[in-house]
């Protein structure tokens, strides 16, 4: 499944990137956060339970970052396996300094779902999918927004 | 005195086996319950191709009530991790480093209880390095396709070239020809999904060195004969016992790993393990059915004679080779294509490919690749017959083989035994009443309402087989039975194929009523334990009366042969004095001396004569000299809602011929059955791939098998053409129906179109297909 | 690891067992009360082959937990036969060839029985949609609608009637 | 498939119930017909650490027309809505809803509580209860509230209940003279989701259609309100089969279908038009017939 969006995100770029370098502030973000195991500056392991309604299935993703160019262009690489599944995410990021306070975000997602969740799930996964991806990224701005200037 | 009711050949008899059947009294695999039985789980793949980087099993071990996890690794040092298929490959039991398909087994888990073993099963870690499947067997076929099989010496994903026919003469005739139709067609892949799934008990008894398995398989000896040889554990060490299967048609007859990791379970910690598949494993991970993607031609001359056929295949795999046909038909009896016509020439040429997919290429209630070759030929037939604006049926009675044509040598080189398509498609015809639906379809479409006809004169080829062709790992494909008459004139019969529904237990009865005058009733029929029945290759591909039938007459008359001196003695003439009439041996000319063989069988152990061994028993193995050809022809009407493009089958007259019938109850069942087996995958069954490999049918809410809603009211009906070589004329049944009643359905549907252009649709021929068309050709209803 | 007791009058016969309450209806029945005849066919409630009457409701076991159904009257394809007499469903079956693996034949006769009970006199129609949650692979379904028209006429008559049902010859041997 | 533990618990009262969903907050789930439920647990799609039985709560099987309209107490299930001889003559659509949902055996346990409150978008009431202009009684422990339909179905698998509320009636409003319902569903096979279904209500003086409900069955992320259809009906002839055509292709407008094993997008949005055309006149015929 490929995803896409952009935004504008009423911070500077400095601001945008700095928070992405905060692993803990970031995880605030990912769909049904419960905790992170922090392994390293580019690696962190968070537990999430993934679901919407009565489908709820734990995760615990390892997430490296990758293809880091400060402060323009970030991607992740994610993987997590549960309830006989396989979650795997590729998600990048460029930035784009609008004026001195505005950013402009163009983000991609491609994620691929394996085992019971795809099989089962096949008739709303991607529905499902799409919208806590954009809920991910717009969740981004809205922290990254309501951060004390 | 007058001759003995037996019920023999012919009769209605009602089943045996339905006495503990009707009151939940069938020991099937799941219902096997031994003492210090543990149960395994399977960790499976969740992806279709992957490097395994990591199994930590140490969670899972730590739960009480936890015993092992097996690994790749450790059956790779009992160098138990590969196993040979039947068609000269070899499979994954657990993979070292590497799965190739989607739910592959990759690790087992054994504990006390079912419930712990699935819990144990969620805390296995794998680690898992995705890699990029091979999904479309064309594109697996380019060089730059990652392979499937790196394990092999030959480093691409193309597995073996097939052909059959003469290439040069068929070529010639299509360079003359008047007329060519040329068709792709997808067979797609289907699963059986026998309401049982497969499971196994392997029981491994320390003391005797002896191995138990209780198995769900349709080939009982052969497994045991494949265990032996990849164990080391000699033959008479080794028992396998299939229970009553829950529906087979196929699926229960390869070596799942399941089997071999249980067996592996049981050897090492002594106790019997309990291995039962869920439904979507069973879906996911068992063996398939078709996957054929064909490129026919038809050549014909103007007036509708057919001439010549041409027809190349890839043949989709999986990732192992592990189809269940005879050794040296990896294709299996694709070249009965040229089906029930006369043609001069033909060539068929099959691929086999290798991709991310569970293996297989089993049965789906057809003999070897039947399907797709009857699927193929009787599409290419309508095509011509709409081409040349000839009505179907025309085409059809032009380029039958005649009656008298048999045995008739076909251009792909098989014998045909007997036949007689005309009066069996005269028959259909009568019975559904063709002229007057074809005028109210006129009627109709001239109002724009749309119904279709299709026909099908299709032509199967079972009982594999003579042994000099066919054999399964080397073993010839004979069958066998062992009958003992006891002292009070009932018997036994012990025979080396299985039942997986079929009714054996009645039918094989019935069989040695008719040979030996005995009542039905007080014969007992055993299969499916290797340690008492003779050696048989199992039932499969409509082959258990065409062979274990055929043996077990043969093996009957054996015995009617000794009690004739034993009659002789007891009415003190002799043997050629006597005659063998209404079940009961009778001197010539004096119907009032009579012995019946009830009588015989007490003398027999009794009051034989001085001289003769004692008893009343025989075996046979018998290996048939030829194959059987059952045909049939059938005609479906159906409707189709021009507004969900939704199709009804209204009618489906079915007129089969399977020769000499034991028991017409149980053949008409069967063809029920079949037929049901025959619309699923025209309407409703199909399995699909993402790009990533899932599977997307895994459940039976996406794996569509009929109700009774969906399924018509089957209307049956038969001619009788005897197999000249079987003993008693049979030709085999129980997957004409699946066989014939696809291209029935595909060609009633196209024809309901064919107004609008249509020329052809692939099965399952879906609503949203048939909308599209009515749109494009403004026919939906707005 | 929390058990409950649960009780259930299985054709009646009560079983007791400290139970987790995550354990399927179909596996108290198959594994505390040993009465196999219910059988296991998906994990989607889909097939049928589980299905049992609760309180004579007709329902597929594998999706009910135990608990749920604790105090209840459950009655299984082993509770059919009244002595030594068949149902007269099972005798349907059994004359008009219901069955063939004998799979699917426990749920489906279950279905037919209540049908039978609250509709003496069903259509083919009516049959077809009772017996719509209950697979059958390898009849077609054909026989399974004659068996219940079968059992019903049996019924209709024998309560026109009242002789008990006879055992046919066959169907009498275990 | 063999679900996780949990713990099992069955309140005889909602207040109990309530106070159980307080104490265990997202821990718990509630346990109505268990049809949908239940497998996802034994795919360990779904592993509720506590589930609360709704079964044994008397005040959860009402079903009775009052003069305001009928009442459905959430644990209803469908073979009883179906059987109904209220439910038949009244509010016929509601018994052909219940009557195609899943299969019969399903039927005999899954509650229309269950099968609003699961928000599943294939689920058949929805668009039904929308047809209807339904509302929706949830009670909690901040006490009862009532939810118009629209607002009660939020998104996939997702209602406006709070997390400690439970689902307890419906109320349907009475059905005035000369009112017609019906609900039509195409499915692949039965016990199969609707490839898409189509729910309609309509009231009648004489000829001329005075209220208008239309309800699309999994045509969407939720079951869809065909707004501009119903609003198009009032005032209109429903024997001018040009108003049908009209207002089922603005029904098929409303569909926001995606492509899956069901069929691809285009198909399905116009089989709500040929549905939405076939209900609208079963309703209709229904509204003449009605007293």
């Amino acid at each position: 499944m490929h995803f896409q969006g952009e935004q504008t995100i009423n911070t500077s770029v400095e601001k945008v990137w700095a928070f992405f370098m905060d692993p803990n502030a970031v995880a605030q973000c990912a769909p049904g956060f419960q905790s992170m195991e922090i392994l390293g500056p580019d690696h962190f392991k968070p537990k999430l339970a993934i679901g919407v309604g009565a489908v709820k299935v734990t995760f615990t993703l390892d997430v490296t970052l990758e293809d880091m160019r400060e402060p323009s262009h970030a991607a992740m690489a994610a993987h997590g396996m549960a309830a006989g599944s396989g979650v795997d995410m590729r998600a990048a990021m460029d930035l784009t300094p609008e004026s001195a306070t505005t950013t402009h975000m163009n983000w991609t997602a491609d994620v691929n779902v394996s085992g019971t969740l795809a099989s089962m799930g096949a008739r709303l996964l991607e529905g499902v999918a799409h919208k806590q991806t954009d809920n991910f990224f717009s969740c981004l701005r809205e922290k990254l927004e309501a951060a004390p200037a | 005195m007058t001759a003995p009711i037996i019920r023999g050949m012919g009769h209605s008899v009602k089943r045996k086996e339905d006495a503990r059947f009707l009151r939940g009294k069938g020991t099937y695999i799941d219902d096997v319950k031994l003492p210090g039985m543990l149960y395994m789980d399977i960790v499976r793949s969740p992806y279709a191709h992957a490097n395994i980087t990591k199994i930590d099993a140490s969670k899972a071990l730590a739960l009480p009530g936890v015993l092992a996890v097996i690994t790749g690794k450790d059956l790779d040092a009992a160098g138990l991790a590969w196993m040979p298929t039947l068609m000269g490959d070899k499979q994954m039991v657990l993979p070292i480093d590497r799965v190739v398909y989607q739910a592959q087994e990759v690790a087992a888990v054994i504990a006390t209880e079912r419930y712990i073993a699935a819990d144990a099963v969620a805390l296995v870690e794998v680690e898992y390095e995705p890699l990029q499947p091979v999904i479309d067997p064309f594109k697996a076929l380019q060089a730059d396709s990652p392979l499937v099989r790196p394990d092999r010496e030959q480093k691409t994903n193309h597995i073996w070239h097939w052909e059959a026919g003469d290439a040069a003469q068929t070529d010639a005739a299509f360079q003359q020809a008047e007329v060519v139709i040329q068709q792709d067609l997808y067979i797609p892949r289907i699963h059986v999904s026998s309401i049982e799934t497969c499971g196994c008990v392997a029981s491994f008894d320390k003391v005797a060195g002896k191995l138990t398995i209780y198995m769900t398989t349709q080939a009982p000896h052969v497994i045991r004969t494949v265990f032996s040889l990849v164990s080391g554990i000699p033959e008479h060490k080794i028992r396998v016992i299939s229970p009553d299967i829950g529906g087979g048609f196929g699926g229960k007859v390869p070596v799942y790993p399941g089997y071999v990791i249980a067996t592996v379970a049981s050897l090492q910690t002594g106790h019997p393990i309990k291995w039962i598949e869920d439904r979507s494993e069973n879906l996911q991970a068992d063996s398939f059915a078709r996957d054929y993607h064909i490129s026919a031609e038809l050549a014909a001359k103007r007036d509708g004679t057919i001439q010549a056929l041409r027809v190349k295949t890839l043949a989709d795999h999986g990732a192992f080779d592990a189809a269940a046909n005879p050794s040296k038909f990896p294709a299996g009896l694709f070249s009965i294509i040229t089906g029930s016509y006369n043609l001069d020439a033909a060539h068929v040429e099959v691929d086999g490919v290798y991709t991310n997919k569970p293996p297989g290429g089993v049965a789906y209630r057809c003999s070897f690749r039947v399907t797709e070759a009857v699927h193929t030929i009787e599409r290419l037939v309508d095509r011509l017959a709409q081409e040349l604006h000839m009505d179907p049926a025309d085409v059809r009675f032009k380029n039958f083989i005649q009656p008298e044509q048999f045995p008739y040598k076909s251009p792909t080189g098989w014998e045909y035994d007997s036949g007689n398509y005309p009066a069996a498609l005269r028959k259909a015809m009568e019975k559904v009443g063709y002229a007057d639906l074809r005028r109210e379809q006129a009627e109709k479409r001239a109002r724009g309402d749309l119904m279709g006809i299709g026909i099908s004169t299709f032509t199967e080829i079972v009982g594999a087989g003579p042994s000099h062709t066919f054999d399964i790992l080397g073993i010839k494909m004979f069958d066998s039975a062992e009958i003992r008459v006891h002292p009070t004139g009932s018997a036994i019969v012990r025979i080396g194929v299985q039942s997986q529904g079929q009714g054996h237990e009645t039918t094989f009865a019935q069989i040695v009523a008719e040979e030996l005058g005995l009542p039905v009733e007080n014969i007992t029929v055993e299969h499916g334990d290797t340690d008492t029945a003779p050696y048989g290759l199992g039932t499969y591909a409509s082959r258990s009366t065409p062979t274990a039938g055929a043996a077990t007459a043969v093996a009957a008359r054996k015995i009617r042969e000794k009690a004739k001196h034993i009659a002789a003695h007891l009415l003190e003439v002799s043997p050629d004095d006597l005659e063998w009439t209404d079940h009961q041996f009778q001197v010539k000319g004096a119907p009032s001396r009579v012995v019946t063989m009830t009588q015989i069988a007490f003398a027999a152990y009794t009051n034989h004569p001085q001289g003769m061994e004692a008893g009343l028993e025989a075996v046979d193995y018998y290996d048939p000299p030829n194959l059987t050809f059952p045909f049939g022809a059938y005609i479906c009407v159906v409707d189709i809602d021009r507004g969900t493009g939704a199709v009804t089958i209204r009618r489906f007259v079915a007129v089969d011929d399977c020769g000499n019938i034991i028991n017409p109850m149980i053949v008409e069942g069967q063809i029920h059955g079949g037929l049901t087996m025959g619309m699923a995958p025209s309407l409703m069954e199909a399995i699909t791939y993402d790009e990533n490999g899932n599977m997307q049918q895994g459940t039976l809410m996406e794996y569509l098998l009929p109700t009774a809603m969906e399924t018509p009211a089957w209307e049956t009906d038969k001619t009788t053409t005897p197999s000249p070589h079987h003993p008693f004329g049979a030709k085999g049944v129980g997957e004409s129906a699946t066989v014939g009643a696809p291209p029935a359905i595909a060609n009633a549907v196209v024809d309901a179109l064919s107004h609008l252009g249509v020329t052809h649709m692939d099965i399952p021929i879906t609503p949203w297909a048939v909308y599209s068309i009515l749109e494009q050709a403004g026919a939906a209803e707005v | 690891m929390t058990t409950q007791s649960v009780t259930l009058t299985i054709n009646g016969e009560p079983y007791t067992a400290q139970v987790e309450p995550r354990l399927l209806l179909v596996h108290f029945i198959r594994e505390v009360a040993n009465l196999t005849g219910t059988h296991i066919g998906c994990d989607t409630t889909s097939c049928g082959a589980c299905t049992i009457l609760v309180n004579g409701v007709p329902a597929k076991s594998c999706t009910l937990f135990a608990v749920q159904v604790n105090g209840a009257d459950i009655r299984t394809v082993e509770g059919l036969e009244q002595g030594d007499t068949l149902s007269p469903v099972q005798q349907g079956f059994f004359e008009e060839h219901g069955l063939q693996c004998g799979f699917c034949t426990p749920g489906m006769m279950m279905t037919a029985t209540a049908l039978l009970a609250r509709n003496p006199d069903p259509s083919e129609l009516e049959i077809r949609q009772a017996i719509s949650g209950n697979l059958c692979r390898c009849t077609g379904y054909v026989n399974i609608v004659k068996s219940i028209q079968h059992a019903a006429k049996q019924m209709r008559e024998a309560q026109a009637t009242p002789t008990p049902v006879t055992v046919g010859a066959e169907a009498g041997q275990a | 498939m063999i679900p996780n533990t949990f713990e099992y618990v069955a309140p005889t009262s909602v207040l109990e119930a309530t106070g159980l969903l307080q104490q265990h907050g997202a821990d718990a789930k509630l346990l109505a017909g268990g049809q949908s439920l239940i497998p996802l647990m034994k795919f360990r799609l779904a592993s509720p650490a506590y589930l609360i039985d709704l079964q044994h709560i008397p005040e959860l099987t009402t079903l009775e027309e009052r003069d305001d309209g009928l009442v459905i107490g959430a644990m209803v299930c469908e073979s009883a809505l179906e059987s109904s001889a209220l439910i038949r003559s009244r509010y016929p659509g509601i018994a052909e809803t219940s009557a195609v949902v899943a299969d019969p055996l399903v039927r005999n346990f899954a509650t229309i509580g269950g099968n609003l409150a699961h928000a599943d978008p294939a689920n058949d009431h929805p668009a039904m209860m929308l047809a209807t202009r339904a509302t929706i009684i949830a009670d909690g422990a901040r006490g009862h509230r009532a939810i118009p339909i629209d607002d009660f179905l939020v998104d996939t698998f997702q209602t406006s209940l709070n997390p400690d509320e439970i689902l307890v009636e419906i109320r349907v409003p009475r059905a005035a003279a000369h009112t017609g319902s019906a609900y039509t569903k195409f499915e692949r096979k039965v016990g199969d989701y609707a490839i898409a279904a189509v729910a309609a209500q309509l009231t009648l003086d004489g000829d001329t259609c005075t209220q208008a409900g239309i309800g699309l069955t999994n045509v969407g992320p939720k079951a869809i309100r065909a707004s501009a259809a119903e609003q198009f009906l009032i005032g209109k002839q429903m024997s001018d089969e040009a108003v049908i055509r009209e207002a089922a292709r603005l029904a098929a407008q409303a569909a926001e279908p995606t492509a899956d094993l069901r069929g691809p997008a285009e198909y399905k949005r116009n089989v709500v038009r040929t549905l939405a055309a076939r209900t609208l006149r079963t309703a209709a015929q229904r509204a003449r017939n009605a007293s």
